[in-house]
Order: structure tokens, then sequence, then C-alpha cells
């Protein structure tokens, strides 16, 4: 948040999401706590969720008198004394560790920020997720206010259409026309969903948002509940969130103390609840008809469609289910005008989209822009780049129902319909960037183990379909592929598309197609030549060690499980290729990465 | 009932409002393949083969699911719906033991139909196969899960039509398979052994255990070997031998709730019980009598002979002599005490025409109102 | 039948339709669980309908007539009578007659003589009341009482006054306990009418009968099968001809009932085993069993299906026709052809609710396969729900009866409570189930249950032998302690002839009926 | 880092129902609640026993084969105990692009246990799971309730001997990220 009003002379703030307290910050809080309390500092501590610069955590932000504030990366317990007495104590910014400064944003690793548009990020890592007063400040609740107290819940349909907004959880579909669908659904019994069950792997934007600003989730949630006439909401949201599932708690606590759920919310005749659902670990659920089996406690299996959920979902009644990043965005199109969001974008897809930077890129976190920018523009300048000055090879996008797109790709706009077009999805948003060590047979056979693994069994396409595929992978990847693999893996991809029954198994198959579009030659590599490339399939590489740059530390050879390595101390080691199972232990053993994979 | 038009293949068709695209297709006599449908169950779209294309829809539609619409332009076949249908079939098979011979579906097995309608007699997809232990534990049910296409009909039968619930899928993906919590043997389980399960199973991997067990099975296995051979459904095959009445519909002796029965018969033995799906008041379910309580028609202990009483023992005698001493001790008691001194019980479980008689025999031949049978016990 | 999966509200007594009408049972937990429809089961013991049902009355045995007054009468207090119905259809004056009465069950007082709290009468009624339409089924538990004919009237009382008469989803519906009673009551054989319920005492209907069948026929009704037992143990009947029954085994009383049989001049027997029952016969005559001949069953919802040969009698069997027509024959009648498909067609000469049946038309019939008589012609379509429109009486006729407690109470010598009934694995006396292995590997033999509480009071052991004694004498049977029965409450089926439950059963009968309270008695038990 | 959270919490005995008829009674009739009984009844188990489950069934009115299929479907599900610490090495695409194949195998190879056993000392059970959402620290994973990122091989080793000692002495210093 801008100043800090309380009359301290610095503002203090620790970035306290999931990525924060993995990297240390629990530490760092304890010492900050510590520190400002011996050494006497006229410091106000607070925490704020992520702020999205996951590759500088823990981050901590100060904040001077005037609102200026610096973001330092990195910090650890250790450096905490110093900080405390640099920064606040002489007022002198340690350089070294600085993030960015609100005063010259495109400074060191600033221009991450300063080149997104945030819109559902607006409040991450700048407000207490832990406190809604710090969101009403800031101006939280007032568009569930006015909606409730001054408009129809047709005006605030038409408002979210107007907006163009899509549904963020990666189909795609035009929200304010799902919602239209469950208005007009009959009966009195509706059922509002937020889908919080974020299973794409390489998503982390829900997660993100519901550590760091939940309130907003909420008050979208409000303003749909209100929008469609549903006066129960349920936010299903996936277990291995322990920090997102602590903070939504604590916001609905708050905000049934404040009168915003309950009864007669903002004072209106509008009576509205949320009620918070645990996945229990089945990525299936992300699927609505699976979601709303779970919720009424049983297997998450799909059913056909239709009927769709706005005539018959939760317990056959009327339901809509809109994803946290699209309830996140809603309360800002009531309050600024939907008009405003329509101006961001291009012509089909409007708003922003926040995209998980993860992978080999230099600069890994959440990226939000606005939609049309460039993939080139998000990955080299919001990203930085590749990490170690590696060659780009792709990018994935949409998790296990995406594809991957390649460098020639670099310039296709972020767009619904244009990622769509180059063979990708938007999908969720993670977006996985690969190097020239990432072998895309390896990558393609990864997602399908994944979805093998999480396919629910019901229908044939992809229980035994998904399966046969991720087998002839599996046997390209150990060099047992056959020439006529690559007809067969179409062959079932395109049947498995068409007859899946949801849409797990109806995207399965896209990595695999988007592998064989742009990588063709790389399968054929691995099943004529018998070769990995890239270094990655252990049946098809050989490991050496570079003579002259090995020191001889012999680190490789304690972990060698088949005694392949040997070699006399502080000499140049050599791998028995006989002997070696290519596990690949010692690679990552290696100080001077004299181990080469070939 | 309102009523809707739609053309499916090109055939205009008129159906009740809310009837689904494979309703309108088999009432007029369109064949759309299907394996997890069961018309008892609601609809549940697993299988995926009765997938049609619908103009303007975005994807195909399980017609088996899919309500019809005023007006829909329905396909149930072209080469795309056929390929994909060849596919599903082909990665069904590749998981299916194709031993056709000597499993006692042959002949009835409906994905060993679809597999010929494909001419598929092995899968292009080969991979992993289960292998699950053959569960035999009980007298009734025998399941052969390596058999199982996961159609769920087992399932869905035992708790919608059963109410019982002995089954539920344990485990998921590829490695999920219909059975009881911890495999425990179906007695251990709140089973009533009615064998709907049985009823509904597309493939060989639910049966009747008593008809694999118990002896009957020779001849049965010969026919069913050959309808594997040839290919043929059972029906035909049988027709093929001039042995049309070898399957017999008739009426339950047990409790009175009237389920229709087909009685399979070869060489005078009961060799199996079904009931007809959506027929008579089951519907094509029955319970444990019904199904597997018609041991005793061929039971051993069958009286063969009359027999006469002598000398307090029983002694096996021919039919003229028996029924001349009944006639002259009936005929004696009547003249000496009148016929109001004899009873004459008829039964509950004999047939209109043959408690017609008796009664009539009570009251025409012996003179008496004295006949009732136990209705009241 | 079929129209009860429509039903918005059932209410089983007296019946454990599950396990005896496991098809019935199938429909009724179809319309609980797809149809939203309430049940209500008013029954002793748990049975697995309970599993399905909103409320499950546990009455004593015995009491439903107050039951089911309590219910009446809370529907008189709270205004949930179908007044119009009752005005249009019902004589009015005899429903006055019964509100009089209906005074003093409230569902206090009812508590009392039931055991079911007055709240749960209460909520039953409105329910049940409530419903648009709602069903009565009703089996063995109500009819085997010595007010068996009051607890019938007064179900119909319960019918009526909701409306529910005459509708689908409604209706007073008795499950019948054998597959063909319906029939063999239906073709007259019972001692006080012909076919189709006609009187033998009148004379037109004899008139009738006598001009079909060439002979003059008897005037005055005969003895009821329990009757026949008493006369034969009197001496008055000297000998019977028993086909298919075996009173050995379902009689009340079994000891009575050998006694009577043991005095015969002469018994003869014609079934397919050699039933407890034949083994005291004289002559004993081999019949076909029903997949050996070709015939009609009438099921209990009035559904006339064909039986047909499916495969040959063993040895020299003989379907019973031919020998009942042999014998007559020897006995100087000749029935002229007694080819099934004749014999319906005789039948339905002569009476007029199958007037329009007929082998013929039956195998005509495409699926289902089914006529339900009233069926009076050739075209008629057979009718599937009887009273729509007037009752076969005109109007409908309330006929209050007041709540009687069993003929047997229990006392200080015999303490518990006895009921009788059927097990899901057995069939009656177990002629046919018993002779199938799969079944009798599931379900060896009987238990007598007895809640935890009476077992431990009276040193009974869970799988243990016990030693069963009422009035009539004792039987030694394996325990099942069970919650499923309440205290003071034991049940044994009657299936075994190793433990004959009738060996226990009083063979004191309803007056109307004539049917015997197996139902109720007194007993004690104690381990063996 | 440090350790303050449940980590060593100690299950309640399967013969013991207390804790399930409390969570049966808290979840009283309300539709659907099968799945939040179960997690309840896990977390305060550590797994769900056969007992536990048909008390479910039991109490809350459901099959216990519906119980069954509902546990056996969900990945967070254990039929079995565990460990004191269950270990979860994060398999998503960003830890598997950065080597969480290497992290399974070297916690496997260092606890001498394979994936989804339990170490014979009932100390650790390992398992692998789906993203955990933290991909820009892969390869992560997460011992009790403490998630480590930026592993390495090397890294692990320095990781378990924080909760190798006897139960809940763990050593202070725990910023293992490197």
């Amino acid at each position: 948040m801008s100043g800090n009003g309380n009359g301290h002379a610095y503002k203090v703030v620790l970035g306290y999401g999931t990525c924060g307290i993995a990297a240390g910050a629990t530490a760092v809080k304890e010492a900050l706590e510590q520190e400002v309390e011996s050494g006497g500092y006229d410091v106000d501590l607070d925490i704020a969720g992520c702020m999205g610069l996951c590759f500088k955590e823990p981050v901590v932000e100060i904040f001077d008198r005037d609102g200026c504030s610096v973001v330092y990366g990195d910090i650890t317990a250790k450096k905490v004394p110093q900080l405390l007495e640099e920064h606040v104590g002489k007022g002198q910014v340690i350089e070294d560790w600085v993030v960015k400064k609100s005063e010259d944003p495109n400074a060191c690793d600033g221009d991450f920020l300063a080149n997104q548009l945030r819109v559902v990020l607006r409040n991450c890592g700048k407000i207490n997720p832990e406190s809604i007063e710090e969101y009403i400040e800031i101006g939280g609740y007032e568009a569930a206010r006015k909606a409730l107290t001054s408009m129809t819940p047709e005006e605030v349909i038409d408002e979210v259409s107007t907006s163009g907004i899509r549904g963020r959880g990666g189909a795609g579909f035009p929200t304010g026309t799902k919602w239209g669908f469950a208005r007009k659904s009959p009966g009195d019994e509706k059922y509002l969903i937020c889908n919080a069950d974020e299973g794409d792997p390489g998503a982390f934007m829900d997660r993100s948002v519901l550590e760091g600003d939940p309130h907003t989730v909420l008050e979208g949630m409000i303003l749909a509940g209100f929008a469609i006439g549903a006066r129960q909401g349920y936010i299903y949201c996936r277990a291995e969130y322990p920090l997102a599932l602590k903070r939504l708690d604590i916001a609905i606590e708050e905000c049934h103390q404040k009168g915003f759920l309950g009864e007669n919310i903002f004072g209106s005749d509008w009576s509205f609840d949320v009620k918070v659902k645990k996945g229990a670990g089945a990525f299936v659920c992300g699927e609505e008809t699976a979601m709303m089996a779970s919720i009424e406690g049983q297997r998450g299996m799909p059913k056909p469609r239709p009927p769709f959920p706005a005539n018959s979902g939760l317990w056959g009644k009327p339901t809509n289910i809109n994803n946290v990043e699209t309830f996140a965005a809603i309360p800002w199109i009531i309050a600024e005008g939907g008009e405003k969001y329509a101006d961001i974008g291009t012509e089909k897809s409007k708003g922003t989209k926040v995209f998980c930077l993860a992978g080999k890129v230099r600069r890994t976190g959440l990226a939000e822009v606005p939609m049309g920018y460039t993939l080139r523009q998000v990955i080299f300048d919001v990203g930085g780049g590749i990490a170690g000055g590696r060659e780009f090879k792709a990018v994935q996008m949409g998790g296990p129902s995406g594809g991957c797109l390649p460098a020639e790709k670099l310039d296709t706009q972020v767009d619904y319909d244009q990622i769509t077009a180059a063979g990708a999805i938007i999908g969720s948003g993670g977006m996985i960037v690969a190097d020239n060590r990432t072998c895309m047979v390896d990558l393609a056979r990864y997602f399908l183990s994944f979805t093998q693994d999480e396919s629910c069994g019901k229908c044939t396409p992809c229980r035994i379909g998904t399966k046969r595929m991720l087998e002839i992978l599996e046997r390209i990847c150990e060099g047992k592929g056959e020439p006529e693999d690559i007809e067969k893996l179409q062959i079932l991809a395109g049947d498995i598309k068409d007859a899946s029954l949801c849409a797990l198994g109806g995207t399965a198959p896209n990595p695999v197609l988007t592998t064989l579009r742009y990588f063709k030659d790389e399968y054929e590599d691995h099943i004529l030549n018998h070769k990995c490339a890239a270094g990655s399939c252990p049946a098809l590489i050989t490991l050496y060690i570079d003579a002259e740059t090995c020191t001889g530390c012999a680190a490789c050879v304690k972990v060698c499980p088949t005694d392949a390595i040997t070699g006399e101390k502080k000499e140049p080691h050599v791998i028995d290729a006989e002997a070696c199972i290519r596990c690949k232990m010692c690679l990552s053993r290696c100080p001077s990465e004299s181990i080469i994979a070939e | 009932m309102e009523q809707i038009k739609v053309e499916i293949d090109g055939l205009a068709c008129e159906a009740p409002k809310g009837s689904t695209i494979l309703d309108i297709a088999r009432a007029n006599g369109i064949d759309i393949p299907t394996l997890c449908y069961d018309p008892r169950l609601s609809p549940y779209g697993a299988c995926r083969l009765c997938l049609v294309e619908v103009e303007g829809a975005r994807a195909l539609l399980p017609a088996c699911c899919a309500k019809a619409d005023d007006g829909m332009v329905i396909q149930t076949t072209n080469e795309k719906l056929e390929r994909i249908r060849k596919t599903l079939v082909e990665l069904l098979v590749s998981d299916h033991p194709m031993e056709c011979q000597g499993c006692s579906k042959s002949g009835r097995c409906e994905l060993q139909r679809l597999a010929d309608k494909y001419g598929i007699t092995e899968s292009s997809f080969t991979g992993e196969v289960h292998e699950y232990d053959l569960h035999r534990e009980n007298p009734f049910v025998m399941r052969d899960y390596n058999k199982c296409i996961m159609c769920g009909r087992c399932i869905r039968i035992c708790r919608e039509v059963q109410g019982v619930g002995v089954y539920d899928f344990v485990n998921r993906g590829f490695k999920a398979v219909p059975g009881t919590p911890y495999d425990r043997p179906m007695q251990e389980t709140p089973c009533e052994f009615c064998g709907q399960c049985i009823s509904t199973c597309p493939t060989g991997a639910i049966k009747a255990r008593p008809y694999e067990d118990f002896g009957r099975v020779a001849a049965l296995d010969m026919l069913r070997n050959a309808c594997a051979y040839f290919k043929m459904p059972e029906e035909d095959m049988m027709k093929a031998l001039g042995l049309e009445s070898w399957v017999t519909r008739t009426t339950c002796a047990y409790c009175g709730c009237g389920c229709q029965l087909d009685i399979h018969v070869i060489d005078n033995k009961i060799v199996e019980i079904t009931s007809p799906v959506m027929v008579g008041s089951g519907q094509g379910n029955l319970c444990v009598k019904g199904r597997f309580g018609y041991d005793f028609v061929s039971s051993s202990e069958r009286l063969t002979r009359p027999l006469i009483k002598k000398k307090g023992k029983f002694e096996e005698a021919e039919w003229d002599e028996a029924l001349s001493l009944v006639a002259k001790k009936l005929g004696d008691t009547k003249k000496k005490s009148g016929p109001d001194s004899i009873g004459v019980l008829s039964s509950a479980r004999a047939t209109n025409e043959d408690n017609y008689l008796i009664q009539k025999f009570a009251r025409a031949v012996i003179g008496t109102n004295n006949v009732d049978h136990c209705a009241r016990l | 039948m079929d129209d009860i999966e429509t039903a918005k509200a059932i209410l089983v007594i007296g019946s454990n339709t599950t396990e005896c009408h496991p098809i019935i049972g199938l429909r009724i937990k179809k319309a609980v669980m797809q149809n939203d429809c309430k049940l209500i089961v008013a029954e002793p013991k748990h049975i697995r309908l309970c599993y399905y049902a909103d409320k499950w009355l546990q009455l004593k045995p015995g009491t439903d007539v107050a039951l089911i007054n309590g219910m009446m009468n809370v529907m008189v207090e709270e205004g949930l009578a179908d007044d119009p119905f009752i005005n249009d259809r019902c004589e009015c004056d005899r429903y006055d007659e019964l509100k009089a009465m209906l005074k003093d069950y409230t569902p206090e007082k009812v508590s009392e003589i039931t055991g079911v709290p007055a709240d749960d009468i209460r909520e039953a009624a409105r329910t049940f009341a409530n419903a648009d339409n709602a069903a009565i089924i009703y089996a063995m538990g109500i009819t085997q009482h010595t007010t068996g004919t009051d607890n019938v009237m007064t179900l119909a009382n319960l019918a009526m006054m909701t409306g529910n008469i005459g509708k689908p989803g409604t209706g007073v519906n008795p499950l019948r306990g054998q597959n063909n009673v319906q029939g063999a009551c239906d073709v007259g054989a019972l001692p006080n009418v012909l076919t189709g319920y006609k009187p033998v005492t009148d004379p037109e209907t004899r008139e009738k009968f006598e001009k079909a069948w060439g002979v003059k026929l008897p005037e005055e009704p005969g003895l009821t099968a329990t009757e026949m037992m008493s006369a034969a143990a009197e001496g008055k009947i000297k000998a019977m001809y028993i086909v298919g029954e075996n009173p050995m085994l379902s009689d009340a009383n079994l000891h009575h009932a050998e006694k009577a049989l043991k005095n015969l001049d002469f018994l003869v027997v014609e079934d397919i085993f050699l039933t407890e029952t034949a083994q005291l016969a004289d002559v004993v005559l081999p019949a076909a069993s029903f997949a050996e001949k070709e015939g009609t069953f009438s099921a209990t919802d009035r559904r006339v299906q064909r039986v047909r040969k499916a495969l040959d009698a063993p040895g020299e069997a003989r379907p019973d026709n031919e020998i009942v027509a042999d014998l007559a024959k020897r006995m100087g009648y000749e029935m002229a052809n007694v080819e099934p498909a004749a014999v319906m067609d005789e039948i339905a000469s002569l009476t007029p609710q199958y007037g329009g049946i007929s082998h013929a038309r039956l195998d005509a019939l495409p699926d289902g396969e089914r006529l339900h008589w009233p069926c009076p012609d050739a075209d008629h379509p057979g009718t599937p729900i009887l009273h729509t429109e007037v009752f076969t009486r005109g109007k409908g006729w309330f006929a209050p009866a007041e709540w009687q407690a069993p003929a047997e109470q229990p006392d200080k010598e015999y303490p518990l409570t006895l009921t009788t009934g059927r097990v899901l694995w057995q069939y009656h006396t177990g002629t046919m189930t018993r002779k199938s292995d799969g079944i009798n590997e599931i379900d060896p033999h009987g238990h007598v249950w007895i809640s935890p509480d009476d077992a431990e009071k009276y040193g009974v052991e869970n799988g243990k032998k016990a030693v069963v004694t009422t009035r009539r004498g004792d039987i030694d049977i394996e325990a099942m302690v069970t919650e499923r029965v309440p205290n003071g409450v034991i049940f044994i089926p009657f299936h075994y002839v190793e433990s004959a439950a009738n060996i226990l059963t009083n063979d004191v009968v309803d007056p109307v009926s004539k049917v015997p309270e197996f139902k109720v008695s007194a007993a004690k038990v104690k381990a063996k | 880092m440090e350790h303050e959270c449940t980590c060593s919490t100690k299950f309640a005995d399967v013969d013991d129902l207390r804790p399930l008829e409390e969570i049966i009674e808290r979840y009283g009739s309300e539709k659907g609640a099968l799945i939040p009984l179960l997690q309840e009844a896990q977390d305060a188990y550590g797994y769900l026993d056969e007992k536990i489950m048909r008390e479910i069934a039991k109490r809350a009115g459901y099959q216990f084969s519906q119980v069954f299929g509902v546990a056996t479907f969900f990945a967070q599900f254990r039929l079995k105990p565990i460990g004191e610490y269950l270990i979860k090495v994060c398999h998503g695409t960003a830890c598997h692009v950065a080597g969480a194949t290497q992290i399974t195998d070297e916690v496997a190879n260092q606890l001498g246990i394979k994936e989804g056993e339990t170490t014979p000392d009932n100390k650790f059970t390992l398992e692998s799971v789906m993203c955990l959402g933290a991909c820009a620290l892969a390869p992560i994973m997460v011992v009790g309730d403490d998630t480590h990122g930026k592993l390495k091989p090397t890294s692990i080793k320095k990781v378990l001997k924080h909760y190798a000692g006897p139960s809940g002495s763990q050593a202070s210093e725990g910023d293992d990220a490197e």
C-alpha cells in the first residue's frame, strides 16, 4: 500500500506467500521482529502476499514517509540487521540488493514489474491479505456495495459483458454470457462456484491471488452471486495450498463480521454466503462437472454436457463456475467500468492475463500483461530471457492441455485465438520456458504421463487411449520407437480429442500434437537415429567427463550407484559407458559442470 | 405429450420431447452401437461408442445422453464416426483377453459383436494389460475383471436399481476397476445376490457361476465355442441348428411379482435363467431366487414315479395302479361318508388352469365345496 | 404395480418387501431414490427397506389397527382428510361413524399401545396425507393375525380418507404370498366361491356352472384349509387330496397339523418332491414342475402371464391337468379338453373378469405379455388400476375397527413375542429353494433373531443353539443376536424343516378370513 | 526456516473412535460432506483405516463401497499409515524440467526406501505429488508442512538431517534454499 499513514518513519513489508516462505521468509520475519525490537527502529512491520517476484524471494519492501519504496530481494535472516541499519537507521539504500525502486522503475530488475499491467494482481504484495481493513482502505468492497445498493443484477451482467472478459480458467468462454445463462435458468436455488483447484502444473497465479488478495476474490463472488441469483457460493480450493486456505478462512470470517457475507449483506435485502471446499487431489476436478461431483461427495468423474451446469449443476440446480482470476478482475470492472477494461487488450481478447513464468527463464514469477503482448515481450522483456545464457527452444503454454511453441512463434500475440491458431492454448496461464537442454519428446511424454495419471478412468479414449499414447512415447524415449509410431500417435491423438468425455481427455493429446508439429525432427531423431539431442533421455545419451575442466574432486564418484566413475584424486575422472546407467546423478553433483550428456 | 421432429441419417423421425437421440434412433430401427448403455439405468456416456454428429454442435454428442431438440439434424454414421468407433473398440480390445472360445459370454458379448463388426481380431495398440485375480468366492457371481471394459453398468445397476451398492470403482484412471472395498468377497458386502450385475455386464467380466460350474457346461461350451468360431450371435446359432426353442419365456414361480424369465435349456437341463430387459414387472431384474433358485427342477430328488405306501413304506407303482387306487379310495369314502368327508387342497403355486381343474374336480367329481389352497399361509 | 414408482408417499406395513417381493421392492426403492417419494415403513423388526425410509414406525407386533387409527386421528384433527373425495365417492354416514371412533385414538394413547413415539405417528400421518398420491403396500404381516380382516379394513379406511384410490401410485395393494395365490382364488380354488368370486350359494351362478359342467353342484360353502385340518383331526374329514401344498411345514401349530393328517383314512399327495406332507400320504403322485408345463399365472397385481414348457418332466412325472383329468375319468367324469389353452378358454367362458384372456392372445402380445383382469372381452386392453371411477360396490364403505390385542399376549412364563416370516434367500417351505445348492451355501439354516439385551437376559449366544418354546411345542435353532429386532420380540423364518417355526405358531384364526395368527405368539427362549 | 508447525503431531489410534465421533458430529447431516469427513479423519488418524471408513459409512449414511471408491479416487487419501514426516516431492512441469526425478531418486537413496514407502523407523514416508504451485522455486519438496525450494540432489542430505533426530528435536537453522 502506498505511504504509511500511521506515523512511523518507515514501513517494512515482507512478502509472505508460499514462495517467500519456501525461500525462507519465516526466518526473515523473525529476524525482522527481533531486530526492530532490539534496535528500537521506528518501523511499522507488516506482511503482504506475493508480489510475483518469485525469482528474488524472500522480498522486503521498505516505504518512507512519502510513499517512495525500495524493494530488496534475496533477503535472508543474516542480512536483516544490515538492511535495517543501513536503510532505516542511516537512510541509505543498499544498491546491491535492490530489485526495484519506485522512483526509477526500470532500474535493476524493476522492468520485470514495469513491463506489466496489473489489474488482477493490483493488490498482491501491497496489502496485508489477513486484514480486511487494508483492503477496504484502498477501496475494497466499494464495487460490491455499489452493485448491491444501486444496480440490478442485469446491469452487473451488462457491465461484465461490456468488459469483454473471457473466463480465465482456460476455455475462454465470455463471462458475461455465462452469467446470463445462469441468471435466466429457472429456479430459486442456484449455486456459484469459484474454481480454485489450480491443477495445471506450472500455474500458480490463483494461489498467489488467494494468498495475496483473498478479498478481491470474495468481492468478485459476491458480485457474481448477486448477478446470477445464487445465495450460496463455494470455493473449491486445492488442499495443496494450505496458506491460501488459511487466508480464505480469515477473509470469510472478517466478511461475516463486517456483514459483507451472510444475511442481508451491505444492508441490502440480498443474502449470500461462501463456503470453502478443500480439494482432495484430483486434477480432473478442475473440470466443472467433476468438481461438482466432488463437492457432492462423489468420485470426481465428469458427466457429459449437455446438460450444462447453468441448467443442471450442483445438486441438479443451476450453477455458475468461474475461476479465481476471473473473479479477481470483476470488482475492478464494476468499479472502473467495463469499457475501461475493454480498452485493454486485443479485439477479441480483452483485459489482462496473468502468466506464471517458470522453467529456464531468468526471472521467474507472476507476469500480468495486457492481452496482445507478444510472447517475446513476456519472456524476454518481462522475464529477462533465458537463464544461464542458453538458447530459447520453446515455451510450453497451457499445461497438459496446451502446447509447445518454438522460437519462430515468439512474435505471436498473446490472445486466445492467436495462441490457439499457433497450436497451444492460453489455458490457465502457465508458461514454462524450455532451452536446448529440454527434450521435446520427453516433455510430451511428461505431460502424457501427467494426464494418464490424472485420468479419472471413466471414458475409453482417455483411460486407454492416453495410456497407449504414453506407452508409445515411452518406447520412443527409450530408443525403441518404430517409424509407424508417429502415425499411430497421430491417429490416437485425433480420435482421443474427438471422442473424450471431458476436456482433460479432449486436450490431453495437445502436447504431443504441437511437438509433432514443430519438433517432428526430434521424434525422428529418437526413432531413427536413437539420439536425444537435448541430452535428456537416459537411454539415448552417453555421459562423459570433460578431462580439461574436471578437477578430480570425486563428488561424482560418491553418488554413482554403479561405480562407473573412476579416477585418481585431483586427476580427471572417466565414466565407464558400459557400467553407466545414465541416471545423471553425477551431472548435478559436479561443481565444475564437467560432465556432459550427449 | 409434446412431439419433436428430428432427422436422423436423412430419415425424418418424430418422438416425444425429452427423448434422447439414442431412444429415437432405436425406435426408428437405426442402430447406434453402445457399450455402457442399459435402458434400466440413467445414461452415463462413458464408452463413447454412441457419439453422433449433430449439425451445428461444437462437438460430437453421446446419443445415449444427449436429448434431441426439435429440428435437429443428426448423423449416426460417417467415415469419421466409424473411424473413432473402430479406434475405441481397438483400444478396448487392447486390454481385453480375446479368448472368446471358452468364454461363456461368447455369442452374446457386446464387445465381441463390435469387434466382429469392425473386423478386429487383435488391437494395433498394444501395451500393458491388466492381470487381476479371478473372483469366484461365492456360489453365484463370478468376476473376471481382466474382461472388464469399465462401463460401470454393474456399479450403477447395483446402486440405481437394487439400491445396494456392493461395488464402486476403486482407484482411478487406467488402474480403476469396479470392485468391493478391499477386494472383499461379496458375502462380506450387503450383496443380495440378485445378479442384476450379471444381467447388465456386456462382456464376460461378470457371469453367473452356477451355470459355469455345476457340470452343465459341456453342451453350452460347445455351443458358445461354435458361436465364437463362426462369429455368430447365440440366437442365430441356435436358429441355424434348428434349436429355436432352447430359450423359453415363462413366468417366475416364486413370489408373485410375476417376473418374466427366459429359461435356457440344453439337453433337458436348465443351463441359465435370464430375464428379458424392459419386459414385464421386473424389467429384466430378478432376485436371488428367480435367477439362481431353479436347481430344484433338475434335482435328483424329484419324484419320477407314483408311490404307494405299503406296510408303512413307499413302493414305486405304475400310474394305472396308483390312480385306480386313489379313485377307488375317494369313491369309497364319498359313498360311505358323503362328499363333504373329503377335502381337496389345491396349490397357490399351480397354474390357473390346474387350479381350475382341481376345484372343478372337487365340485363336479367329488361333489364338495371343501376346496381351498394356502392363500392364507 | 408398475405405477408404484409414481407414488409420492408409500406406506409399507407388514411387508418385508425387498426380501419377500424383491422386484416390487425395487419399484419402491426406485420411487424413493429417483422420484423423491417419501417412504413410511411400519414394521416391528428392522428390514432393509428401513434404510430407504423417511420414517420407520417400529410398532409392537399385532398393533397395526391402533397405529393406523392413530394416523387417521391425526388426519381428522389436523384437517388433512380428503373431504371432496369422501363426499363424492364414499358413504358419508359411515365416515362420521369412523370419525367418532377415531376420537379415542390420540397419538399419545396409540403410542402406549404400539410403542411408536406420538410425534412419529403425527409426522407419518402428515407425510402420507400431504402427498399428491400415496400408496399402501401390505402383505402377510397384516393378514396373518386374528384381526387380519380388521387390519385390511383399517388400511382401506386410511386410503379412502386420503383419497388415495383409483389413481396411479395409490391404492391398498396386497402382496400375495405366493406366485399364484391371486390366480388360484380367481379360478375358484376357494370353498365359498366359484370362478370370478361368484358365491356357491348363489343359485344363478350354480346354474351357469352346472350347465357348463353337466353336474349338480353342492350349495353350501365348504371348509377352509385350516378348518379342514381341524375337521380331519376330529374325524369329520376322512380323505384328502393335496396338490402341491405342504401343510406339514406351512400350517400354524404343526403338531396339530400332523395329528390331523395322520388321522385321515386316506391321503393322496401330488407334488414334485416327497415333502413332509407327502411322507404321510398313502399315495404320492409325481407332478410336473412349472417349467415342464403350459398355463398361466396371475401375479399379485392381477397381471395374467403365460407359463411355458421349457423342458420335459423327469421320469414318469405328469402335469397336474392330466393327472386330475385321468382321476376324474376313473371316477366317472369325463373332463372335456384339458389342454391348458382349452382350459383357459373354459375359464374365460365362465368368468367375466377373464372373458378376454386366452393363451393365443397372450402369446400374440408384444413385450410384456400381460393382461390385467378385469378383461371382459377379446378387445379389452385389461385393467391395470381398479376403482378409477366407482368402487365395485358403488360408494366407498368405511368399516371402522377397534384395536384388539392378539390372541396370545406375553406373560410371565412366555415373556417374548414370537413373530415369523421369510428371508430373502428362501421361499415358503423351502421345497424349491432348499434344493438349490448356491442358496444353501449362502443361507444354510434358520436363525432365531433376538436382541442383544434379550440374548443376555436369557443367556443366549450369537451363533449358538437356542431352544424356543411356546404353548404348542419347542424347536432347536441357532441364535442370531441382532439389533434388528427390538427387546421383547423374537423372529424366526419358517422355511426350515429342521427348525420349523410353525411348530410354535398359534393356529387361532381370524374369524372372517380364517387366516391363522402366524405373526404373534407368546414364547420363551433359553440356551440349549 | 523454522519448524513450529504440526509436523510431528502424533496421530490418534484407530481404535480410539472419539476424534472421529467429534468430526462426524460436526458435519452432522451436511449434504455431500463425505470428502471433508475423510480429510479430517485422515488428519486425525494419519491415514484412512478400514475401520474408520466403515464407521464413517455407517454413521454418515454412505455405502461403504462409496466411501472406499472416493478414498481411492483422490490422490490425497492414504489407506496405509505414514511416518512422522511425509515428504512430498513436487513433479510439476517446472520441477520436472528442473530435475525433480533426481530429487526423488536422491531422497529415496538417502532414506533407503522407494516412492510410496515408509522408513522402518516410521520417520519418513516418500511421495511424489503433482504441482504444488511454487514453480518459481523449482524443484521443491515439502517435508511435513515445510516447503523447501530450489533444491539440488546435493542439498537433500542436509534437509533430511533436520528431521532425522528424535521426534520434535529438529535443528534450529532451516534455510535450505540455495
